[in-house]
C-alpha cells in the first residue's frame, strides 16, 4: 500500500473504544488511508498489520493505564520483523493515576516511541505531526 | 446442553464448577459451605440488600465509589478512607487482566507493582489472591462491598469473591461483554453468567442474599435511554431465572434532565412490571445513577459542576444509589482524596436538595412515555424472537441489529445506531439502525434533531456527533459547532 | 433641605461635592469633563450596559467575580487572569477601611502591604489610589468593571472611581447601610446615595450610561424573598428619580430552588411594574443572582456543590449575571486561581443547562404569589407612611419595622424579624416582626414552618434558626437536630 | 460584676454580625453574663466596657481579614489601663486570604492573645476553654 497507510489500534486488555473511532474518522477524513485493528490488540497484532500493509506509521491507543506493561518488549519486536524505522506513535492515557506528564513522556520514548500525546488529544494535532513526519503536503 | 433461559440443572453446574475452580490456582481454594457459613457470621451493615433497603427506608440515596489498586495492603487502606469520607457502599474494582481471565499478567503487574512499590495495574487482581486475601477486604472495613470489573467471563472472580464474603456483584452477559469485549460471543458470555447468577442463586437458597447489579450505562457514550433500559430487563431478567433475590439496575446519566428522570422512572417502572409478568415476584429491585460515564473535563473545577450536575438526576429519579465520578477523571485513576472528594460533594448536594421534587411532572411524563414506548417495543420483538426465551432472543436479537449499543467494540453486533444530542441535550437517534422503534417515534426523534438542525444552520452529520462526544469535555452538553471570531 | 424622594437642584449638588472632593487629597484630581471624555473614548465592550445588554441578547448569563487586592500592580494582574477564566464582567472590591471613609487606616494598611510584600487590606483602597491609579485598571483590561464596596457613604469613592472609567457602581442608601453599619443613621445614608445617584444620572444627561446595582443580599444569612425584593425596588426608584438608566436589582440565593427562581420572578416583574408606575419608563432594568452568601463549608469540594448548586436557580431564574462565589469562601479572601475555579465551575454548569427549562411552572407560581402579595403589601405601607414620598417612607418604615432586616448590625432597624427554614428549605417567618404581612399568608408561613416542627419532632426555637444558620456550612440545606447514634 | 462577665464585640471596621449573634446566644445559655458591643467596635471600646463591667474576659471577633491591623497594640492598651491580666480570646477569620493556621494562631499569640480560634469554631469549644481558663465549674 501507499504512502499514506498507517496503523491503528487500542493495544492490550484494553477495551476503550470511542477515542479510536473519532482518531480513525479524522485520520480517513485528512486523507490517510488507516488500518484499524481495533481494541484488545496484542503487540504482534500491531506488527502483523503493519507487514502486511506496508504501513509507514503505527498509532498505538492505550486509555486503560496498562500501557507500560503492554509496551514492554515492543520496539525489540518491531526491529525483530524488520521495522526498525516505522514511526511509532503513542497516546491515550497512559499512567495509572496522577502523574507527571513528563515522567510519562520520558518513560514511552525510552520504550521507542517518537511522540507520545496526553489525554484529550485533539486529532488535528496528531494529524499535523503524521504529515510533517511523513513528509507529506 | 442448549442455551436458553432456564434455570440450570446443579448437576451441570458442579460439573462446569470444577473445570472454572481449576483454571488458577487459587480456584482450590472455594469452599462453598465455609463461604456460606462466614456470610452468615456477618453483621447486618456488612450486607449489600440490608444496607440498600435501609437506605430505602430512610430515603437515603446511597453513595458508592469506584475504587481499585493492585497491594492488599493499600486496597484496604483506600476503602478505609472512603468509608470515613461520606461511602455508604465500597467497591473493589478489578484491574483488566483479571476481567480477561489473564491471571498470568495480572500476576506479573502485581509482582512489578510490588516490586517497585507503585500501582502498574489498573485495579485489584482478586482471583490471584484468592478467597483469604480478598477475605482481609472485608474483615478490615464496616460496610459492604460490591466487585465491580468488566468480565464476559467472571465465574472464577466470583467463586472467590462471594465466598470471601463480598455481598454484591456487578455485572451480565450483556452488559460485561459488549462494552468491554471484541469476539466474545453472546452465546458465550450469557452463559457464564448464568453460572455467576446461578452461584447466587445457590446462595439465596442457603439464606444469603447477594446483591446482583446491571452495568448500564454500557459504553458510557451517548447511549439512548431505551437501550440501557431494554438491556437492563433482560438481565434482570436472566438473573432472576436462576435465582437471584436482590438486583440493581443501572443508568449513566445521559445529560439532559427531563431525559434522565424519566429514563429513571420507566427503568424501574418496566423492570418491576417484566419481572412480576414473567413470574418473579420475590426480587429486590433497585436503580442506579452512574454520574456522566463519557469524556470529562481535565479541569477539576469543571469536573465538579459534571458531578454536581449529575447528582440532580439522581435525587430527581429517586435512585438507591450513586455511582459517583471524581474531579480527577478525565486524568487516570484517581486517588483517594479525588474520590472523597467526589463523595462529600455527592453528599452535600443531596442534603441541599432534600425534599426538593421541582422537576416539571409534565414533561418527564411525556418524555416517560416516549421512550417506554420504545423499549415494550424493543423488548416485544426480543421475545418473540426468541420465540418466548430471552437468552435465544437476545442472541437473535444482537445479530438482527434488534438490539445494539453505539461505539461499542464488539464484532457481535451490528454497531450501526447512531447517537446525537437535540436543542434540549436529549440523546436521540440520527440513525436507529435495525431497532425496532415505532414509526411515530422515529418521526419524534427526527423532529427534535430538526430543531438542532435549524437553530445550529447545518446539516446532521457525523461532525455533530464528535461534536456530542467532545462536548462536555469541552464545557457544554451540546456540541455546538464554533463560531468565528467567538472565543 | 429637606430629605425626599426628589432629583436634587444641580446647586445643591455643586456645593455639596465641593465639600466631597476635598475629604481626601485625590479628590482635586477628579474633573467630570475629562472623565466624561474618557468614556466616551471607552470601546463598546468595556461599557458595563453595553455588555449586559449584548448578554441579554445572546441569551448568556453572564459571570462576575468578586476580587480586590490593595497593591495595584497585582489587582491589575488578577483582573487580566480572571478575564481570561471566563470572567464576563470584572470587579473591583474596595478594603473596608475605604468603604467606612477612614482613608488614613486604609492609606497604612496599603503602605504595610508594599511594604511586607502581601496584602494586608480586604480590597482595593480606590480613594488612596485617585484616578490615575483608578484609571490604569480600566486601561489593562479588555471588559467592564464595576466598584463593589459596602459603604454607606460612597460619594467620593464614586466620583473617583466614575472618573476613572468604571461603568458600574454598587449600592444603595439602605443596602449598603444596614447590613453594613452600626449607627449611621439612613438620613444620611440615602442623602449620601443620592448623591451618588445624581452623580451617575449627570454622566447620564451626557450621554455616558452608567450601571448602578442594588446589593440585593443585604446580610447574606436567611433574608427572606419579600425583604430583599422590596428593598431593592425602593433603592431601584430612588435611583431612577435622580436619573440613573441602567440598574440591576440583586437577590442572594436562599437555597430553596422553588422559592429562589419564584423570588427572581417577582424580582424582575414587580421592579419593573413599580419603576413603570412611578414614571421612570426608560431605565435599563436587569437582574443578578448572588450564589449563596451565608456561611459557606469549609471544605472545597463541598463548597463546589454549594456553587454548582446556586448556579441551577440562576439559570431558571434567568438572571442577567451570576456573581459567583469561590471554594474558598469560609477561608478567607480567594486566590485567583479559586476565583477561576468558580467561575469555570459556573460556566461549565450554565452551558449543560443551555435550554433546560424543567422547572414546575405551577410551583413556582404559587410561591411567585406569596412573595408577590408580600411584597406589596410591604411596599403600600411604605409609600403610605411616607405619604406618597419613598424616601420618607423608607426611613419611617425601618423606623417602624415595616421594613425590617434579619441579622444586621445597624441599630436603626427593629432587628425583630427572624427567618427559619420550612421543611423543604425554603426560608420563612419563624418571627414577622412588625412587617406588613396579611393574615392569610402568615398562616401559610406557620403552616409550612410546621411541618418541619412535626417532621423534626421538636418546636420552633431559636435554636432551630442556629441549626439553620450553619446548616450550609455543615453539609445540608436545612438544619436538622443531630440524631443520636447517627453518623 | 461578677465571676461570669465577658466582654464580647468584633473589632475594626469589621460588621460581621451572625456569628456575633450566635456566641452572644451561646455564652448566655452556658450561664455567663455577655456584654455584647457589637460590631465595628474599637479597642477603646473593649477596653471601656471591660473596665467597667470588671469583666474577666474578652472576646474578639474578627472576620472580615484585618485583624492583625486592628488588634495591633491591643495588649499594650490593655496593661496601661490596668487590664493587663484579663483573659483574652480571638476569632474568626483573622488572615486576609488562604494562610498557614499555624502562622496565624503564632502572629496572634505575639499580639497577647491567649487563645485564638480558627474559621468555624463551634460555641462549644470556647465555653469549654472559658471554664477552663476562668475555673468555673
Ligand atoms: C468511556 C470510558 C469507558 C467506557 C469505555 C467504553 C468503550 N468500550 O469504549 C467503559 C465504561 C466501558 C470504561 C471501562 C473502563 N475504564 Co474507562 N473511561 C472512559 C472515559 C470516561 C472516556 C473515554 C472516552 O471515550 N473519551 C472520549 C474519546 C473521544 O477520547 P479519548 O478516548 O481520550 O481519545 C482521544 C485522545 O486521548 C487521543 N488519543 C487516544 N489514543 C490516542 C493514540 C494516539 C497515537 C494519539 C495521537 C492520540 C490518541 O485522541 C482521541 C480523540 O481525541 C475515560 C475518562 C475520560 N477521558 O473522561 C475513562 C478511563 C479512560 N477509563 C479508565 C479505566 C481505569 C477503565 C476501567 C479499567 C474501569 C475502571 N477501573 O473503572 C475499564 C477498562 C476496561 C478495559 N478493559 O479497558 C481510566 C484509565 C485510568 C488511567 N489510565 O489511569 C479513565 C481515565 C477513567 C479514570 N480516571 O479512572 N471506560
Ligand atoms: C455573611 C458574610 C457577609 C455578610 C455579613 C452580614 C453581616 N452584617 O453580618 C456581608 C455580605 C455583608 C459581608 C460583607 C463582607 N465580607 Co463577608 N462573609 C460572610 C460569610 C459568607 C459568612 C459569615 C457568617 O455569617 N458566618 C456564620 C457565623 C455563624 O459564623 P462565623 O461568622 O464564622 O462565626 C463563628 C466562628 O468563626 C466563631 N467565631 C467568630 N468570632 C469569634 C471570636 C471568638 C473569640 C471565638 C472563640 C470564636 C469566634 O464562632 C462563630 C460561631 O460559630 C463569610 C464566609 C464564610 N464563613 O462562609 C464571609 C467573609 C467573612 N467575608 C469576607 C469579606 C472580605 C467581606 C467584605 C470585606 C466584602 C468582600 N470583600 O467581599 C465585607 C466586609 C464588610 C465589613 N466592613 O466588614 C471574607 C473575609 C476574608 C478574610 N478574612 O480573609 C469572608 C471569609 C469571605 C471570603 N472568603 O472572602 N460578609
Amino acid at each position: 500500500m501507499g504512502e499514506k497507510t498507517i496503523v491503528l489500534g487500542v493495544i492490550g486488555s484494553d477495551v476503550h473504544a470511542v477515542g479510536l473511532r473519532v482518531l480513525d474518522y479524522a485520520l480517513r477524513s485528512a486523507g490517510f488511508d488507516v488500518v484499524n485493528i481495533g481494541v484488545l490488540s496484542s503487540q504482534e497484532d500491531f506488527i502483523k498489520a503493519a507487514l502486511e500493509t506496508g504501513a509507514r506509521a503505527i498509532l498505538v491507543s492505550s486509555l486503560y493505564g496498562h500501557a507500560e506493561l503492554d509496551c514492554q518488549g515492543f520496539k525489540e519486536k518491531l526491529i525483530e520483523a524488520g521495522l526498525g524505522d516505522i514511526l511509532l506513535y503513542i497516546g491515550g492515557n497512559l499512567g495509572v493515576g496522577k502523574k507527571s506528564w513528563e515522567e510519562v513522556e520520558k518513560r514511552f520514548k525510552e520504550l521507542g516511541f517518537h511522540r507520545v500525546y496526553p489525554p484529550k488529544t485533539m486529532p488535528d494535532e496528531v494529524i499535523k505531526d503524521l504529515k510533517e513526519d511523513l513528509n507529506i503536503g | 446442553m442448549v442455551l436458553n433461559n432456564k434455570k440450570w440443572d446443579e448437576k451441570f453446574w458442579l460439573r462446569m464448577r470444577e473445570e472454572v475452580l481449576n483454571t488458577w490456582h487459587t480456584g482450590k481454594d472455594v469452599n462453598l459451605k465455609l463461604g456460606i457459613e462466614y456470610h452468615k457470621s456477618l453483621p447486618l451493615e456488612k450486607q449489600f440488600d440490608y444496607v440498600l433497603k435501609k437506605g430505602e427506608k430512610e430515603g437515603k440515596i446511597l453513595l458508592q465509589p469506584r475504587a481499585g489498586v493492585p497491594i492488599l495492603k493499600e486496597h484496604i487502606e483506600l476503602l478505609k478512607y472512603l468509608q470515613e469520607n461520606e461511602a455508604d457502599l465500597l467497591p473493589t474494582t478489578i484491574d483488566s487482566y483479571t476481567r480477561q481471565n489473564r491471571y498470568k499478567e495480572a500476576q506479573f503487574g502485581l509482582d512489578e507493582s510490588l516490586k517497585e512499590g507503585k500501582s502498574l495495574l489498573n485495579g485489584f487482581p482478586a482471583v490471584n489472591y484468592g478467597v483469604r486475601g480478598c477475605r482481609e477486604i472485608i474483615e478490615n472495613v464496616r460496610i459492604p462491598v460490591e466487585v465491580r470489573h468488566g468480565s464476559p467471563d467472571a465465574r472464577l472472580l466470583a467463586e472467590i469473591t462471594l465466598s470471601a464474603g463480598f455481598t454484591s456483584f456487578e455485572g451480565g452477559g450483556i452488559t460485561y461483554n459488549i462494552p468491554y469485549s471484541k469476539d466474545v460471543p453472546l452465546e458465550n458470555s450469557l452463559l457464564y453468567w448464568q453460572y455467576v447468577d446461578y452461584l447466587v442463586g445457590y446462595y439465596a437458597e442457603n439464606g444469603i442474599i447477594i446483591n446482583r447489579e446491571s452495568f448500564g450505562p454500557l459504553t458510557g457514550t451517548l447511549v439512548p435511554p431505551c437501550i440501557s433500559i431494554s438491556i437492563g430487563i433482560i438481565e434482570a431478567l436472566l438473573a432472576a431465572e436462576q435465582g437471584v433475590k436482590s438486583f440493581s439496575v443501572g443508568y449513566g446519566e445521559g445529560g439532559n434532565i427531563i431525559q434522565d428522570v424519566a429514563s429513571l422512572r420507566v427503568m424501574k417502572k418496566l423492570t418491576k412490571k417484566y419481572l412480576e409478568e414473567f413470574g418473579y415476584k420475590d426480587i429486590h429491585l433497585t436503580t442506579v445513577l452512574h454520574h456522566w460515564m463519557g469524556g470529562f473535563p481535565e479541569d477539576e473545577a469543571r469536573a465538579f459542576a459534571v458531578i454536581t450536575y449529575g447528582t440532580i438526576a439522581g435525587f430527581l429519579g429517586s435512585v438507591s444509589k450513586i455511582i459517583v465520578k471524581t474531579p480527577q477523571e478525565a486524568i487516570g485513576i484517581p486517588t483517594k482524596e479525588a474520590n472523597a472528594q467526589a463523595l462529600r460533594n455527592t453528599r452535600q448536594t443531596l442534603q441541599m436538595l432534600e425534599n426538593q421534587y421541582f422537576i416539571d411532572q409534565k414533561l418527564v411524563e411525556e418524555e416517560e412515555k416516549v421512550i417506554e414506548e420504545e423499549v415494550k417495543s424493543i423488548l416485544d420483538r426480543v421475545y418473540s424472537l426468541g420465540e418466548g426465551d430471552w437468552v435465544i432472543g437476545t442472541i437473535r436479537s444482537f445479530s438482527a441489529g434488534v438490539l445494539d449499543v453505539p461505539f461499542a467494540p464488539s464484532k457481535f453486533i451490528h454497531g450501526r445506531v447512531m447517537p446525537i444530542r437535540d436543542n434540549n441535550g436529549a440523546i436521540r437517534f440520527f440513525d436507529f439502525g435495525n431497532l425496532p422503534i415505532p414509526l411515530e417515534i422515529k418521526n419524534f426523534h427526527r423532529e427534535k434533531i430538526e430543531e438542532r438542525v435549524k437553530f445550529e444552520k447545518r446539516p446532521v452529520s457525523f461532525q455533530m456527533v464528535l461534536d456530542d462526544i467532545y462536548a462536555i469535555s469541552k464545557g457544554r452538553l451540546i456540541g455546538r459547532p464554533k463560531v468565528e471570531g467567538k472565543r
